[in-house]
C-alpha cells in the first residue's frame, strides 16, 4: 500500500480551502458561491481526517460527520435563501444584489 | 431631621432633581405654566434655603472636608459615594443655589414653549452642578461633571438662538474631548492607588497621598496634570481653548448663559483647585509660568476681542474669557492672596457676568436683537435698567467698592508676588476691561435715542427688578465686606495651598491630618 | 482502541442529578423550541398567541433557572465538552432575556408588517439555544455546531421579510460571508486539532502550558483562524463589511436581536477561546505578542472606522450598525485588557450586558418608529419627535446617551470599567485612542438628539400606536440603563463573579 | 467721628439717588425740583463741612506731634498676613483737603441749585455730586493706599457720570468715557505701584509705611530696599497721578471733560478731584523724597505740562476750554512744587487754586448761564455792564490766577517758583519754565477776561425783558443777557473773598501753612547751596512784572480783535498747531486706539475664527471626510466584502508567519 505523505494531503486540503475562499471573492453566481463554501468545508473535513489518522485519534473523524451534517443544513438554508432571493430579484448574480451599500 | 443632619449634602444636591421629577407630574403642557413656574421657583428657593443650613453647619477652620457622607458605591473598584464640603465649594454651592432662583425668575417671560422640559432641565442642571462641587470621589465628580453637559446641551439646543444647534454641539464636544482625557488620567490615578497602597480607591483624600514621579516636563505627573488641565482649561475657558464659549453664550437662552457663566465656568477653576493642584504639585510648579502666561494672554486677548464685538452678548462672553483668565492667574500664583482672589473672582464673575447676561436678556426680550448698533440712548426710556446696567458694568470693570475689585486686586497682588512682569501685563486688563465695557455701555445706553423701535421700550418690570436686586446687593456686599466670605474660606485655601505646594518635599501627610482633625 | 475507550466513559452515558440540574435551562429552552414548533403548525386556531406565550414562557423559565446558576460552582458536562459555570449562566440569562424581550417587542411589529409567521419565534428560540450552547461549549466542534444552530436561525430571521429585496439581499450576504467565516473557523479548529491532538479547549490549554518553549506554526495559524471566525461574527474591522448591510436589511427587531444577543454570544465565546488559546492568561510568548499587536490594530481600526463612518450616516438603523462596529472596538479593548488587569474579562461581560440593554431598547424604539417596510428611519424623519412623542424620544435619548457613554447612564459605567481595566493592563494609548473615538461618536449620537429635540416637526402623520409590550420593554430598558448607570455595583459584581469561574 | 465726613454725602447720595431712580426716573414721571434735591445735597455736604471744621479745630487744639485722629472701622480684606483695614486717618494734611472739598463743595452745591434750576433731572445731578464728594472724601481720608484707591476710582466714576451727564449727546458721553479710560491707564500704574509697595514693605497703610520707610533714619534708604525699587514705586504711582491730575501724557481727557455741567467742572475738574495726584504725592512724600530721580520726573512732567497746557490755552475760544487748559497748567505747577520737594507749596497752590479756579469756573458758568449756553468768548464781550456782579468776582479770580499781589494766587505761585529755583531739587530751567508759564497764564487769562467782559458786545442783543422765555432759544432772536440769580452769585462772592485773601495763610517766611504741614511733610528743606536767599525778592519782583506785562499786552491786543487776528495770521502754522492742541488727540488715536482696534479685530477674525475654530471644526471635517472615504469601500458587493475579509486574513496571517519566522 502506498503511503501518502500527510503533509501532501494537508497541503492539498489547504489548497482546496483557499480555492474555495478565492472563489467566494471572484465568482458572481450565488450557487457557485455556495459550492465554494462546500469546497472549503470539505477541505476542512479532509484536514480533520488526515490529522485524525496521524494522531490516531477518533475525534477528528467524528468531527467530519458533524461537519457534513451541518454543511447539509447550511446548504438547505442557503438554497432556501437563494430561492427567496430569486423570487424577488430575479437573479442569482451578485452584481445585481447591491441595494444595500455604504 | 436626624436624616437631614447626616445627609445634608445629599439633601441639598438632590433636592432640585427630586423637585423637578415631582414637577413633571404637573399636568398639561404649557397651559399650566403658572403652576409650573411657581413650583420650580419654590424648589429653587427651597434649595437655597437648605444651602443656608449648610452654610450654618460649616465651621470655619474646622476639618478640611465637612458634613462628609460616605457610602460604598462600586466596591469592586473602590468607588464610593462620598461627599464633603470645604470652604471653597461651600461658596460655590451657595453661588449656584443663589443664581438658580434668579434665572428661573428671569425665565418666566423669556421661555414660552416647552416649559415642562425647560424647568425640569434647569433643576436637573442644578443638581449636577451642586454634585460636582461636593463630590470627594473622582469618579463621582466625573459623573456629575459630565452629567452637567446633558441639561446644558438641551438648554442651548432647544431654547437657544439662531445657531443654537451648532453652539450646543460645539459646547458639548469641546468640553467632552477635554474631559475624556481627564477620564483616562483618572483611570491611571485609580490604578496607581492600587499599585501603591494595594487597595482600590478613587476617593480624593486617598488619591492625594499618591506619589507620582514629577521630574521633568513630561513626567507622569506632568502628563496627568496636563490631561486634567485640558478638561479644566476648556471649561474655564483658558486661551486658546475658549472658542466654544462665545458661541455657547450667545446662542444659549438667558438662563443658560447665566448658569453657564455663573457656575459652569467655575467648574474649571474648581477642578484646578480640587484636583489638578493637590494631585500634581510638582507638575503645577513646573507649568506654573506657562499657565500664568496663558492666563495673561487670555486676559488681554479676551478684552481686546471683546472690544470689537458687534453683539452685546458676544462681548460679554469674551469678557468672561478675560475675567476667567484672572482666575487662572490667581490660582497659579500659588499664594494665599492670589488663590483667595481667584476663588473670590469666581464668585464675582458669577454675579456680575450673570447680571450682565440677565440684562442683555431683558433688552433682547424687548427688542429681539443684541446688535449694539441697534441701540442707543436707551437710558432715556429705561432709566432703571440703566442704573442696574451701570452698576453691573462697574462691577465688571472692577471698580473699588464692588465685588470685582476685591477679586482682581487680590489676584493681581498675588500674581505680582509670584511674577511682577506677568502681573503687569495682566493688569492691562484693567484698562481694556474699562474700554470695552464702557464703550459698549455708551453705544447702547447713551447718545441720542434715534431708533423708532427703541422709543417705546418699557422699563424694568417689578419681576425684573426682583431678579436684579439680589445681584446688585451682592455686588456691593461682596465689595465692601469680603471678609465675611473669606472667613469660611481661609483654612480651605490654606490646605489647598499646602497640598499644591508639596512640590519641594513630597511627604504623605494629607490623609492623616484630615482624619486627625476630625 | 484506546481512544475509543477514552471517549466512552460511564459518566458520558449517565447524567447525575447535579448535571441534570445544570442542564435544565438548556432542556427548557430546547423543549420550548420543540413545543413552539409544534404549536406553530396547528391550523385550527391562529397560533400566534400560543407561540408568543410559549416563547416568552420558555425564556422566562429558562432565564430564571439560569440566574440561579450564576451563583453555583462550575460543573463539567458531557465528558468535558460543555461546562456549566457562572459565565455561561450569566450569558444564558442575557440571551434568554434578549430573546424573550425581542419576541414581545416584535409582536405588533410583525402584525403591522404582515410578517406574523410563528416560525419567527421558533427561530428566535433556536438561535438563543445556539447561543447558550456556544458560550458553554468547551469543545471546538460543539462550538461550531452551536454557532451554526445560532447562525442558521439568524440567517433566516434576517431574510424574514421574504418579499423585500433588501431583506433577501441582507440574508444572502450574511449567509455567504458567515458561512465562509464559519469555514475559516472550522479550518482553524482542524489545525488546532492537528497541533494539539484535541478539540477540547481545556486540553488545548493544557498542551499549551506544557510547552513553554512555544508551539508549532500550525498551532499559531489554527488559533488565529479560530479567533478570526469570531472576529468576523463580532464585526471587527476589517471583517465587518457584512454588518451594516445586514443590519440595515434585516427587520428592525431582528437587527436589535443581532446587536444584542448575537454579539454577546460571539464575544462570550471569543473570551472563552481567547483564554483557551493562552491569550490573556500569563503564557508569555512571541505569539502572544504578535496576536496582541494584531488585535491592537484591529481594535483601533474598529473603533475608528465604526465611528467615522457612522458620522456620515443619515439612516438611523445603518448609523446604529456602524456604531455597533465601534462598540465592538471598545469591547476588543476590554478583551485585550482582560488578561492584564485585575478586572479580568468582567469589563467585557459588563459592557456586553449594558450594550445589550441599551441597544435592545434602542431597536425596540426603532421598531416602533419605523413605518411600513422599515422606512422612515432617516434622521429627518425624527424631526421634532420630542414634540410628537415625548416619551419615545426620551427613551431613545437615554439609550443614545448611554451608547455615547455619558453619565449617569449604564454606558458610562461600562465604558469606565473597560477603559479602566485597559489602563491596568498598560494599554494607555489604546485607551487614549478609545476615548478620542468615543468623542467622535458623541457627535452622531447628539445629532439624533438635535433632530428629535431641536428641530421642528415635519409632516403630520398620526403616530402608530405603541403596543403595551413594546412599551414595557422600552420602559424596562430605560430603567435598567439608568439604574445600572447610577448603581452599577451589582452588575459589576455579577460580571466579576461570572468571569472568576472561567 | 471722621466717618461722618464721608457719611453725610453718602446719605445724601442714597436719598437723592434712590428717590430719583425709583420715583422720578420713569419717562413722564414728575421730577423733583432742583431746590428740593439740591437742598438735600447741599445740606449733606454742608453737614460734612461742619464736621470737618470741628475736626480741624480739634486737631488744631492738639499738640503738634500728635495731630492725628484715627478711626478704624472694620477689616476690609484679610487674607493670610495681608490685612487691610477700612479706616480713616485725619492729620494736618488731609484736614485741609476735607475743608476745601466740603467748603468749596458746599458753595458749588449751592450754586448748582441755581445753575441746574432748569435741568430735567436735578435729582440725578445732585445724587452724583454727593456721590462724588463721598468718594473724594474717602480718597483723602483713607488710612491706606487701597482706600485712597477706592476713592480715586470712585471720583473717576463720578467724573465719568457727570461729564456724560447729558448722555444723549454722543460727544459728551464719549468725553466721559475718555476721562474714565485715561484715568484707568493711570490707575494701572497706581495699582502696580501699590503692589510693589506691598511686596517691598509689607504694608499699604500710610502710617505703617512711613514707619517702615523711615526706619533707616531720615533720608536714608530702608534696610534691604534698593533705590531703584523706590524710584519704580514712585514712578508707578506718579503714572496714576498723570491720569487723575491730567499731566502729560494723560492730560487729554480734562479739556474734553468740560462737556459736563459747569459746576462739575468747577468742583471736580478744578478744585478737588484733579488735585488728588498732588495729595497722593504729598502723602507719600517720605517715599518721593528718597528718590531724586522720581522727584526729578515729577518736577519735569509738572513743568512741561504747565508750559504745554498754557500754550494751548493761549488760543482757545471756548471759555471753559481755556479754563480747562489753565487747570492742566496749574496742576503742572503744583507738581512742579512737589517735584522740587516743596510739598507745602504744592498743597498751598492746591488750596488757592481751588478757590480761584472754582471761582473762575463758576463765574464762567454764570456767564454761560447769562448768555444762554454760549461758550465761545469771541461771541461775548461787554458783559461788564450786563453782569456786573459776575464781572466783579471774575475779576478777582482773574487777578488771583495771574499772580498779582496780594491775591492768593500770587503767594502760592510765587512760592512754587521760588522753590523751583532754590530747592536742592530745583534748577534755573524749572524756574524759567514756571516763569514763562506765569507770563502766558497772565496773557491768556487776560485775553479771556477782556474778550468776555470788556469792549463791545459781539452778539446780537434781544430786546424786552422776558426772563422766563429766554432760556434755550437765544439764537436767531438775539440774546437777552441777564445777571445770574443770587443763589449763584452768593457762592461766587464767598469764593472771591477766599481768592483774594486766601494767600495770607502762606505768606513767605511767616507761613502758617508750612508750619501746619510740618508733621506730614517734614521741616522746610532749605535752599540749595549757592543760592542767595535775597534772590527770593528779586524773583518775586520778576514774576510780578512778568504777570503785569502779560496782562498789559493782552489788554492791549484784545482791545481790538482785528489786531489779535493779525497776530494769529502772522504765525498761522503755530497758531493752527495750538488751536488743534498740538494734535495730541490725533496722535493717540493713531498710535494707540486705531492699531489696537485693528489688532483686536484681526485677532478675532484672524485667530479666533480663522485658526482656533478652523482647527476645531477641521477636526470634525477630517473625521467626516475619513468616514466618507471609508464608506466608499462599502460597495454593496459580496465579492468586495469577501475580498476585504480575505485581505484581512492574509495580512494577519502573513504578519504572524513573518513574526514567527523572525
Amino acid at each position: 500500500m502506498m503511503q501518502v505523505e500527510p503533509w501532501l494531503v494537508l497541503s492539498f486540503a489547504a489548497t482546496i480551502f483557499f480555492i474555495g475562499l478565492t472563489g467566494v471573492f471572484i465568482r458572481r453566481n450565488i450557487l457557485v458561491l455556495l459550492m465554494c463554501i462546500e469546497l472549503m468545508l470539505n477541505a476542512v473535513n479532509l484536514t480533520f481526517v488526515v490529522f485524525s489518522r496521524q494522531l490516531d485519534s477518533l475525534a477528528g473523524q467524528m468531527s467530519v460527520f458533524f461537519i457534513m451534517t451541518v454543511a447539509a443544513a447550511e446548504a438547505a438554508v442557503g438554497l432556501g435563501l437563494v430561492i427567496a432571493l430569486f423570487r424577488t430579484l430575479r437573479t442569482v448574480d451578485t452584481d445585481q444584489i447591491q441595494l444595500l451599500k455604504e | 431631621m436626624a436624616w437631614l443632619d447626616n445627609h445634608l449634602l445629599t439633601a441639598v444636591v438632590f433636592l432640585p432633581l427630586l423637585w423637578a421629577l415631582v414637577g413633571l407630574l404637573v399636568p398639561g403642557g404649557d397651559k399650566s405654566a403658572g403652576a409650573r413656574k411657581a413650583w420650580t421657583l419654590l424648589g429653587s428657593f427651597a434649595t437655597f434655603g437648605l444651602s443656608f443650613l449648610l452654610y450654618d453647619r460649616f465651621q470655619a477652620g474646622g476639618a478640611e472636608f465637612q458634613l462628609m457622607e460616605k457610602a460604598p458605591w462600586i466596591e469592586a473598584m473602590g468607588i464610593s459615594y462620598s461627599l464633603g464640603v470645604d470652604g471653597i465649594s461651600l461658596w460655590l454651592m451657595l453661588l449656584t443655589t443663589f443664581l438658580t432662583p434668579i434665572v428661573i425668575l428671569a425665565s418666566f417671560t423669556a421661555v414660552e414653549e416647552r416649559q415642562k422640559e425647560y424647568y425640569f432641565l434647569l433643576l436637573a442642571l442644578e443638581t449636577a452642578m451642586l454634585g460636582a462641587f461636593v463630590a470627594t470621589d473622582v469618579f463621582l465628580f466625573y459623573v456629575f461633571w459630565e452629567a452637567m453637559l446633558i441639561p446644558m446641551y438641551f438648554l442651548v439646543g432647544i431654547w437657544g438662538g439662531k445657531d443654537r444647534i451648532y453652539a450646543a454641539m460645539k459646547f458639548f464636544l469641546y468640553t467632552l474631548v477635554g474631559s475624556l482625557l481627564m477620564l483616562v488620567a483618572i483611570f491611571y490615578l485609580a490604578y496607581q492607588h492600587k499599585l501603591q497602597f494595594g487597595t482600590y480607591s478613587t476617593a480624593l483624600v486617598d488619591l492625594y497621598n499618591l506619589r507620582l514621579p514629577g521630574e521633568g516636563w513630561l513626567s507622569v505627573q506632568a502628563i496627568l496634570f496636563l490631561a486634567f488641565s485640558l478638561a479644566f482649561a476648556i471649561k474655564v475657558p483658558l486661551f486658546p481653548l475658549h472658542t466654544w464659549l462665545p458661541d455657547a453664550h450667545v446662542q444659549a437662552p438667558t438662563a443658560g448663559s447665566v448658569i453657564l457663566a455663573g457656575v459652569l465656568l467655575k467648574m474649571g477653576g474648581y477642578g484646578f483647585i480640587r484636583l489638578a493642584f493637590p494631585l500634581f504639585p510638582q507638575a503645577v510648579a513646573q507649568y506654573q509660568v506657562a499657565f500664568m502666561i496663558l492666563a495673561a494672554i487670555a486676559i488681554v486677548y479676551g478684552a481686546w476681542v471683546a472690544t470689537v464685538q458687534p453683539d452685546i452678548k458676544k462681548l460679554v462672553a469674551y469678557s468672561s474669557v478675560s475675567h476667567m483668565g484672572y482666575v487662572v492667574l490667581g490660582l497659579f500664583s500659588l499664594n494665599a492672596i492670589g488663590a483667595t482672589g481667584a476663588i473670590y473672582q469666581m464668585l464675582n464673575h458669577g454675579i456680575s457676568t450673570g447680571g450682565l447676561f440677565l440684562l442683555v436678556g431683558m433688552i433682547y426680550e424687548r427688542r429681539h436683537t443684541r446688535e449694539i448698533k441697534d441701540f442707543g440712548g436707551i437710558t432715556k426710556v429705561m432709566p432703571l435698567f440703566a442704573v442696574a446696567f451701570m452698576i453691573v458694568t462697574l462691577s465688571s470693570v472692577a471698580l473699588p467698592g464692588t465685588n470685582g475689585f476685591v477679586g482682581e486686586f487680590l489676584i493681581l497682588l498675588g500674581a505680582w508676588k509670584t511674577s511682577p512682569g506677568l502681573a503687569a501685563i495682566s493688569a492691562l486688563g484693567v484698562i481694556f476691561g474699562a474700554v470695552y465695557m464702557l464703550w459698549m455701555f455708551q453705544r447702547v445706553m447713551f447718545g441720542p435715542l434715534d431708533k423708532e423701535e427703541n422709543k417705546k421700550l418699557k422699563d424694568l418690570s417689578f419681576r425684573e427688578v426682583l431678579v436684579l436686586l439680589p445681584l446688585i446687593v451682592a455686588i456691593f456686599a461682596m465689595g465692601v465686606a469680603p471678609n465675611f466670605f473669606f472667613r469660611k474660606m481661609e483654612s480651605s485655601v490654606d490646605s489647598f495651598l499646602r497640598r499644591a505646594q508639596r512640590a519641594a518635599v513630597v511627604t504623605p501627610v494629607a490623609a492623616n491630618t484630615i482624619e486627625g482633625k476630625n | 482502541m484506546e481512544t475509543a475507550n477514552h471517549l466512552i466513559r460511564p459518566e458520558f452515558l449517565s447524567l447525575g442529578a447535579d448535571q441534570i440540574h445544570a442542564l435544565m435551562p438548556y432542556f427548557v429552552a430546547f423543549a420550548g423550541c420543540l413545543v413552539t414548533l409544534l404549536l406553530s403548525v396547528i391550523r385550527s386556531v391562529n397560533p400566534k398567541w400560543p407561540v408568543l406565550l410559549g416563547t416568552v414562557a420558555t425564556c422566562v423559565a429558562a432565564s430564571v433557572l439560569s440566574i440561579e446558576q450564576i451563583r453555583e460552582p462550575s460543573l463539567s458536562l458531557f465528558n468535558g465538552m460543555m461546562v456549566s459555570d457562572s459565565f455561561s449562566a450569566f450569558f444564558n440569562t442575557v440571551f434568554l432575556a434578549t430573546a424573550g424581550m425581542t419576541a414581545l417587542a416584535s409582536f405588533r411589529y410583525l402584525d403591522r408588517e404582515r410578517l406574523q409567521h410563528t416560525e419567527y419565534y421558533v427561530l428566535l428560540l433556536f438561535s438563543a439555544l445556539g447561543m447558550m450552547l456556544m458560550t458553554s461549549a468547551l469543545d471546538l466542534i460543539v462550538v461550531f455546531i452551536a454557532l451554526e444552530i445560532m447562525s442558521l436561525a439568524v440567517y433566516v430571521l434576517v431574510g424574514f421579510r421574504r418579499a423585500d429585496r433588501r431583506s433577501n439581499e441582507a440574508a444572502m450576504k450574511y449567509f455567504i460571508l458567515g458561512s465562509a467565516a464559519s469555514a475559516v473557523f472550522l479550518y482553524g479548529s482542524a489545525l488546532l486539532y492537528g497541533a494539539t491532538g484535541s478539540l477540547n479547549l481545556r486540553e488545548i490549554l493544557a498542551v499549551l502550558q506544557s510547552h513553554p518553549e512555544g508551539m508549532s506554526p500550525i498551532f499559531t495559524l489554527g488559533s488565529w483562524l479560530v479567533l478570526l471566525g469570531f472576529l468576523f461574527k463580532v464585526a471587527s474591522v476589517p471583517f465587518h463589511m457584512w454588518m451594516p448591510d445586514v443590519y440595515e436589511g434585516a427587520p428592525v427587531p431582528v437587527t436589535g436581536f443581532m446587536t444584542t444577543g448575537l454579539k454577546a454570544a460571539a464575544f462570550a465565546t471569543l473570551v472563552r477561546l481567547f483564554l483557551a488559546l493562552g491569550f490573556g492568561k500569563a503564557v508569555a510568548s512571541t505569539l502572544q505578542q504578535h496576536v496582541h499587536d494584531i488585535l491592537w490594530v484591529v481594535a483601533v481600526l474598529t473603533m475608528l472606522v465604526g465611528n467615522v463612518v457612522a458620522l456620515t450616516q443619515t439612516n438611523l438603523k445603518r448609523m446604529l450598525a456602524y456604531s455597533s462596529i465601534a462598540h465592538t472596538g471598545y469591547l476588543l479593548v476590554g478583551l485585550l485588557a482582560g488578561g492584564g488587569s485585575d478586572q479580568g474579562f468582567s469589563a467585557v461581560v459588563m459592557y456586553l450586558t449594558v450594550y445589550a440593554i441599551m441597544n435592545l431598547g434602542a431597536f425596540v424604539v426603532l421598531s416602533v418608529l419605523a413605518e411600513q417596510g422599515d422606512t422612515g428611519l432617516n434622521l429627518h424623519d425624527l424631526s421634532g419627535l420630542a414634540r410628537r412623542r415625548p416619551w419615545i424620544a426620551f427613551a431613545l435619548a437615554v439609550f443614545l446617551f448611554s451608547m455615547a457613554g455619558i453619565p449617569p447612564t449604564a454606558g458610562f459605567a461600562a465604558k469606565y470599567l473597560v477603559f479602566y481595566s485597559a489602563i491596568q493592563a498598560g494599554e494607555i494609548w489604546l485607551v487614549v485612542l478609545g476615548v478620542l473615538c468615543s468623542a467622535i461618536s458623541v457627535y452622531y449620537y447628539l445629532r439624533v438628539m438635535v433632530y428629535m429635540y431641536m428641530k421642528e416637526p415635519v409632516g403630520s402623520a398620526a403616530p402608530s400606536r405603541v403596543s403595551f409590550w413594546a412599551a414595557s420593554v422600552v420602559a424596562a430598558m430605560v430603567v435598567l440603563t439608568l439604574q445600572v448607570g447610577i448603581l452599577p455595583a451589582r452588575l459589576v459584581h455579577a460580571a466579576k463573579k461570572a468571569v472568576t469561574s472561567l | 467721628m471722621i466717618s461722618l465726613i464721608p457719611l453725610f454725602p453718602l446719605i445724601g447720595f442714597l436719598i437723592n439717588g434712590t428717590w430719583y431712580a425709583l420715583g422720578q426716573s420713569r419717562p413722564g414721571a414728575r421730577k423733583a425740583s432742583a431746590g428740593l434735591t439740591g437742598g438735600i445735597a447741599t445740606l449733606a455736604i454742608f453737614a460734612s463741612f461742619l464736621v470737618s471744621l470741628q475736626l480741624f479745630l480739634q486737631l488744631h487744639g492738639m499738640p503738634e506731634d500728635g495731630r492725628v485722629i484715627e478711626q478704624m472701622m472694620f477689616s476690609w480684606m484679610k487674607v493670610g498676613d495681608f490685612n487691610l483695614q477700612m479706616g480713616f486717618r485725619l492729620d494736618s494734611l488731609n484736614t485741609l483737603f476735607t475743608l476745601v472739598i466740603t467748603g468749596v463743595g458746599t458753595l458749588i452745591h449751592l450754586y448748582s441749585v441755581g445753575y441746574m434750576g432748569h435741568d430735567e433731572t436735578p435729582g440725578k445731578f445732585f445724587s452724583y455730586l454727593n456721590l462724588f464728594c463721598f468718594a473724594m472724601l474717602m480718597l483723602v481720608l483713607g488710612s491706606s493706599l487701597p482706600i485712597l484707591f477706592l476713592g480715586w476710582e470712585g471720583v473717576g466714576l463720578c467724573s465719568y457720570l457727570l461729564i456724560g451727564y447729558w448722555y444723549a449727546d454722543t460727544e459728551k458721553a464719549s468725553a466721559g468715557k475718555k476721562a474714565f479710560i485715561a484715568n484707568r491707564v493711570g490707575d494701572l500704574g497706581f495699582l502696580l505701584g501699590m503692589f510693589l509697595i506691598y511686596t517691598t514693605f509689607g504694608t499699604l497703610d500710610f502710617a505703617q509705611l512711613k514707619e517702615v520707610v523711615m526706619a533707616g533714619g531720615h533720608g536714608a534708604l530702608p534696610h534691604g530696599v534698593a533705590l531703584g525699587t523706590i524710584t519704580t514705586i514712585c514712578v508707578l504711582l506718579f503714572v496714576g497721578c498723570t491720569g487723575k491730575s491730567a499731566q502729560i501724557p494723560l492730560f487729554v481727557w480734562l479739556p474734553d471733560a468740560m462737556a459736563g455741567p459747569t459746576p462739575v467742572s468747577a468742583l471736580i475738574h478744578a478744585a478737588t478731584m484733579v488735585t488728588s495726584g498732588i495729595y497722593m504725592v504729598t502723602r507719600l512724600n517720605f517715599l518721593y523724597s528718597l528718590s531724586p530721580d522720581a522727584l526729578g520726573l515729577v518736577a519735569g512732567i509738572g513743568a512741561a505740562t504747565a508750559l504745554f497746557a498754557a500754550t494751548i490755552a493761549l488760543v482757545q475760544t471756548d471759555i471753559k476750554k481755556v479754563l480747562a487748559y489753565s487747570t492742566v497748567s496749574q496742576l503742572g505747577y503744583m507738581f512742579l512744587g512737589c517735584g522740587v520737594g516743596a510739598y507745602t507749596a504744592g498743597v498751598f497752590h492746591v488750596i488757592t487754586h481751588a478757590f480761584f479756579k472754582a471761582l473762575l469756573f463758576l463765574g464762567a458758568g454764570s456767564v454761560i448761564h447769562g448768555m444762554h449756553e454760549e461758550q465761545n468768548i469771541l461771541k461775548m464781550g461787554g458783559l461788564r455792564s450786563r453782569m456786573p456782579r459776575t464781572f466783579l468776582v471774575f475779576a478777582i479770580g482773574w487777578l488771583a490766577i495771574c499772580g498779582i499781589p496780594p491775591f492768593s494766587g500770587f503767594f502760592s505761585k510765587d512760592e512754587i517758583l521760588w522753590t523751583a529755583f532754590s530747592s536742592p531739587h530745583g534748577s534755573t530751567v524749572l524756574w524759567a519754565v514756571g516763569a514763562v508759564t506765569a507770563v502766558m497764564t497772565a496773557f491768556y487769562m487776560t485775553r479771556l477776561f477782556s474778550l468776555t467782559f470788556l469792549g463791545q458786545p459781539r452778539f446780537q442783543e434781544a430786546h424786552g425783558h422776558d426772563d422766563h422765555h429766554g432760556h434755550g432759544h437765544g439764537h436767531g432772536h438775539g440774546i437777552h443777557v441777564h445777571e445770574s440769580p443770587w443763589i449763584m452769585v452768593a457762592p461766587l462772592g464767598v469764593l472771591a473773598v477766599l481768592s483774594a485773601a486766601g494767600g495770607f495763610m502762606g505768606v513767605p517766611h511767616l507761613s502758617w501753612l508750612e508750619h501746619w504741614l510740618e508733621p506730614v511733610v517734614g521741616a522746610h528743606h532749605g535752599i540749595a547751596e549757592g543760592v542767595s536767599p535775597s534772590l527770593e525778592w528779586v524773583l518775586m519782583g520778576v514774576s510780578v512784572v512778568g504777570a503785569v506785562v502779560g496782562i498789559t499786552f493782552a489788554l492791549k491786543l484784545y482791545s481790538n480783535l482785528k489786531n489779535a487776528e493779525k497776530l494769529a495770521q502772522s504765525g498761522s502754522g503755530l497758531h493752527k498747531l495750538l488751536v488743534n492742541k498740538w494734535y495730541v488727540d490725533e496722535l493717540y488715536e493713531a498710535i494707540f486706539v486705531k492699531p489696537i482696534h485693528a489688532l483686536s479685530k484681526g485677532l478675532w477674525k484672524g485667530f479666533d475664527v480663522a485658526v482656533i475654530d478652523r482647527f476645531v471644526v477641521g477636526f470634525g471635517r477630517i473625521s467626516q471626510a475619513t468616514g466618507q472615504a471609508v464608506r466608499t469601500i462599502q460597495t454593496g458587493s459580496i465579492q468586495v466584502y469577501a475580498f476585504v475579509l480575505g485581505l484581512g486574513l492574509v495580512a494577519t496571517v502573513g504578519y504572524l508567519i513573518y513574526g514567527l519566522a523572525r
